[in-house]
């Protein structure tokens, strides 16, 4: 019965370090855009992201 | 020229590839009865105008009126009237001269596709080789058929890409028949060429594009050859109309 | 409805005397349908699922060959532009493509299905499995002629058109590998249920691929 | 770093959201662990449960959304309805692997296989394929206006395909009966699990809410950059060989994108 508990915590484990993955990966995509407003409202010249 | 709707008005058009911007806030009107030479250096932009007038291709911003309606929304209406010739031929190799028109005839709604097909063949010279497939035509007899079919439903404009490439000089003949009869018949012609003096032999009015924009716009009158060989050349800005 | 029929009249022409895929489409269909000999050993015991099952295959595969050409070849000689330059709305041109490619699927089944009888001595002559087969290829073929012009100007046409085509037609290979199966083994009066399915997913999918088939072909 | 803005509307449902979530799915867990009794013949892997019908209902919810996009996209060509679409199909497709995930998990002990051709595991799995194919459509179209009409087509045909493939696939399981169904869900469920699984249902259908909202800003800021990165190039001055500099038309565009 025991190794029926491993299943359990291997699929709650493997759900939930998705869904941390993928609010990580928002996360990026949310940051780099912080980025480029921040240099559109600076105004500099610098080259492009 | 007459006060009626002009067959195409488009104001402020723009059209961007990725970051290639190839039409940059273009104003251009085609009236009833004018013959508008489009020229420019390779990359101006000529096709894409062309393309965009044919209701080919979408425009990335700004207005294309033909007929006094938003192009885009109206397509079949304004491509029952207007005849187009591209790079491309639109024919297809396996049929005949005959069955080719025959099949646009029908496409464009025609009744009587089997006398317009010979009238549109005798027009262009192609009568004797009317039953050959189209894969047998030379480059130049292919152009022609071409034509055929663009003047197959008798269409208000012509939109002509190149249409003298490969046409001998009887061949160019017949092309300028076609523009000068439908230009006598109320008609409007808008056509590119890399022949510079065959242009200006038959336009009305010449407008020269650079880098995406219009440079010179003006009454065939109104320039000489060198003024319009330095537009395209220089890609000077020069006050047109 | 005069256009559709001059443009399913130019497709079979064109094809019948250029014979740009129609050929290839045929020789793909029998070449798998003998490759089926080794694949599944058909001589014994109850043949009749992987029998039909493999018969499908090979429809579907070289469907997708033949479908996966016709729009592309269009595209690539600049004829399609000529089409659209036609005052005909999209949903014409789809009619035309879709029912000259029925046909082109049909023809390769028309081949086969006696070859097929020929290897294996399994009844595939019986008119219900002819029913099935053209329900199949109609289902097939307006699906196919849909995503054959998304493809057609996309990049990696050959990965996309299975990609996309496939999952979508699960229901379509089911129903029709089934059907065939329960042709073989019994009368086939079992069947009707999955002729039913096959139906209504052609009613369905052509309908919807004519309707969606504008925002397709416009430039 | 940026002085603090007053949070507007939008920035309070997002944190709202995400708070909500998080508390309801911290009761759900707690719930599936302690709370909920142990399965008489499953044991403790029949919890699984908890996690992976939830996750198959969001799968399905996203695709019903990403039609919902589509459909809008189609008929007004609104960019607002096909960054529902694409938000949404983005979500979907990580559902839909985690739903083929914790099924096989769950699976494993019960069937001593990782796979069952069992109805509704099926169906996930062709939906899963049906999300790839969305987004090789969008990103093989060669242009992104294009892309997203290709990809409306595809949402709208793949979700009417969705229940029509679960039913083809429902019939051809009754001609080869597998032993066991994989879920217990159905009214027989005895009440605490019910309880169990709504609250686990509602708390992922939260976390659902907060990505597709945070989802739909970040597209939407993308959308408003590309749009200025546009009007850049399409500037008198600019031109199209140097790289993009937004920065000299910033301010006559409105300053929608600076909050």
């Amino acid at each position: 019965m025991d190794d029926n508990l491993g299943y359990l915590f291997a699929a709650f484990a493997v759900t939930w370090l998705a869904i941390a993955g993928y609010l990580l990966y928002i996360g990026q995509q949310v940051k780099g855009l912080r980025d480029e407003v921040r240099m559109l409202n600076e105004g500099d010249d610098s080259p492009g992201v | 020229m007459t006060g009626e709707t002009p067959y195409f008005q488009i104001e402020h058009v723009y059209k961007r590839f990725g970051t290639k911007v190839a039409l940059r806030d273009v104003n251009v009107t085609l009236a009833a009865g004018e013959a508008v030479a489009l020229l420019g250096a390779n990359g101006a932009g000529k096709t894409t105008l062309l393309r965009t007038l044919a209701t080919l291709s979408r425009p990335t911003r700004g207005t294309v009126m033909a007929f006094g309606v938003d192009a885009w929304s109206a397509r079949p209406d304004v491509r029952a009237r207007i005849g187009v010739v591209a790079h491309q031929p639109y024919v297809y190799p396996e049929l005949s001269c005959t069955e080719n028109l025959v099949f646009f005839a029908t496409m464009f709604g025609l009744s009587n596709e089997q006398t317009r097909a010979t009238e549109a063949l005798e027009q262009v010279g192609l009568i004797r080789r009317a039953e050959d497939r189209a894969a047998t035509l030379s480059r130049g007899l292919l152009q022609r058929l071409n034509l055929a079919r663009a003047i197959l439903h008798e269409p208000a404009v012509l939109v002509l890409d190149e249409p003298d490439t490969g046409l001998d000089a009887a061949g160019r003949e017949v092309l300028s028949e076609i523009v000068r009869s439908q230009i006598a018949g109320g008609g409007g012609v808008v056509l590119t060429t890399h022949a510079l003096e065959y242009a200006l032999e038959l336009a009305t009015r010449v407008i020269v594009l650079a880098d995406g924009r219009v440079v010179l716009d003006d009454e065939r009158g109104r320039v000489t050859d060198d003024t319009v060989a330095q537009a395209i050349g220089g890609g000077a800005v020069m006050a047109g109309r | 409805m005069r256009r559709v029929w001059a443009l399913v009249w130019k497709d079979l022409l064109v094809e019948f005397r250029g014979r740009e895929f129609l050929g290839a489409m045929v020789v793909f269909a029998l070449i798998t349908i003998v490759t089926l000999n080794f694949a599944f050993d058909l001589s014994r015991g109850d043949r009749e699922a992987p029998g039909a099952g493999g018969l499908w295959i090979a429809f579907l595969f070289a469907g997708m060959l033949g479908l996966g050409r016709s729009l592309a070849v269009e595209r690539d000689r600049g004829t399609l532009e000529g089409l659209m330059l036609c005052p005909v709305d999209a949903g014409t041109i789809f009619l035309g493509k879709f029912i000259s490619n029925v046909m082109f699927i049909v023809i390769v089944q028309a081949v086969s299905l006696p070859v097929f009888y020929g290897l294996y001595n399994l009844p595939s002559l019986r008119p219900m499995v002819l029913l099935i087969a053209v329900i199949g290829a109609i289902g097939f073929a307006g699906l196919g002629t849909l995503f054959s012009a998304v493809a057609a100007s996309s990049r990696a046409r050959e990965i996309l058109m299975p990609l996309l085509l496939f999952p979508l037609a699960i229901p379509l290979v089911i129903g029709t590998v089934q059907a065939t199966t329960l042709i073989f083994q019994g009368d086939g009066a079992d069947a009707w249920p999955w002729f039913n399915l096959l139906a209504a997913f052609d009613v369905i999918f052509v309908t919807l691929s004519y309707v969606l088939f504008d925002l397709v072909l416009e430039e | 770093m940026m002085q603090r803005k007053p949070a507007n509307r939008s920035d309070m449902l997002v944190t709202g959201l995400g708070v909500l979530a998080v508390v309801v799915l911290t009761l759900g867990i707690f719930m599936a662990f302690v709370y909920a009794p142990t399965d008489r013949d499953q044991g403790d892997a029949q919890r699984i449960f908890y996690v992976h019908v939830p996750m198959a209902w969001l799968a399905y919810l996203a695709m019903g959304v990403v039609f919902i996009g589509s459909v809008g996209y189609m008929w007004k060509r609104s960019a607002r309805m096909d960054r529902l679409a694409r938000s949404s199909a983005e979500l979907g497709f990580l559902f839909t692997t985690l739903v083929l995930i914790t099924g096989s998990i769950w699976g494993r002990p019960i069937w001593n296989a990782w796979w069952q051709w069992e109805a509704r595991l099926t169906t996930t799995l062709i939906l899963w394929f049906i999300f790839i194919g969305y987004f090789m459509v969008r990103a093989y179209a060669g242009d992104a206006e294009r892309g997203a009409r290709y990809a409306a087509v595809l949402g709208i045909i793949g979700a009417i395909d969705v229940p029509i493939i679960h039913q083809s696939v429902k019939w051809w399981r009754t001609l080869h009966p597998e032993p066991i169904v994989l879920d217990t869900a159905g009214p027989n469920l005895p009440d605490s699990m019910l309880v169990t699984l709504l609250v686990c249902l509602a708390g992922f259908t939260l976390l659902y809410a907060f990505l597709m909202v945070l989802k739909m800003q970040i597209e939407w800021a993308r959308d408003v950059l590309a749009e200025r990165e546009l009007t850049a190039l399409l500037a008198p001055e600019g031109n199209q060989a140097e790289r993009r500099t937004v920065a000299t038309v910033s301010h006559k565009v409105s300053g929608a994108a600076e909050d």
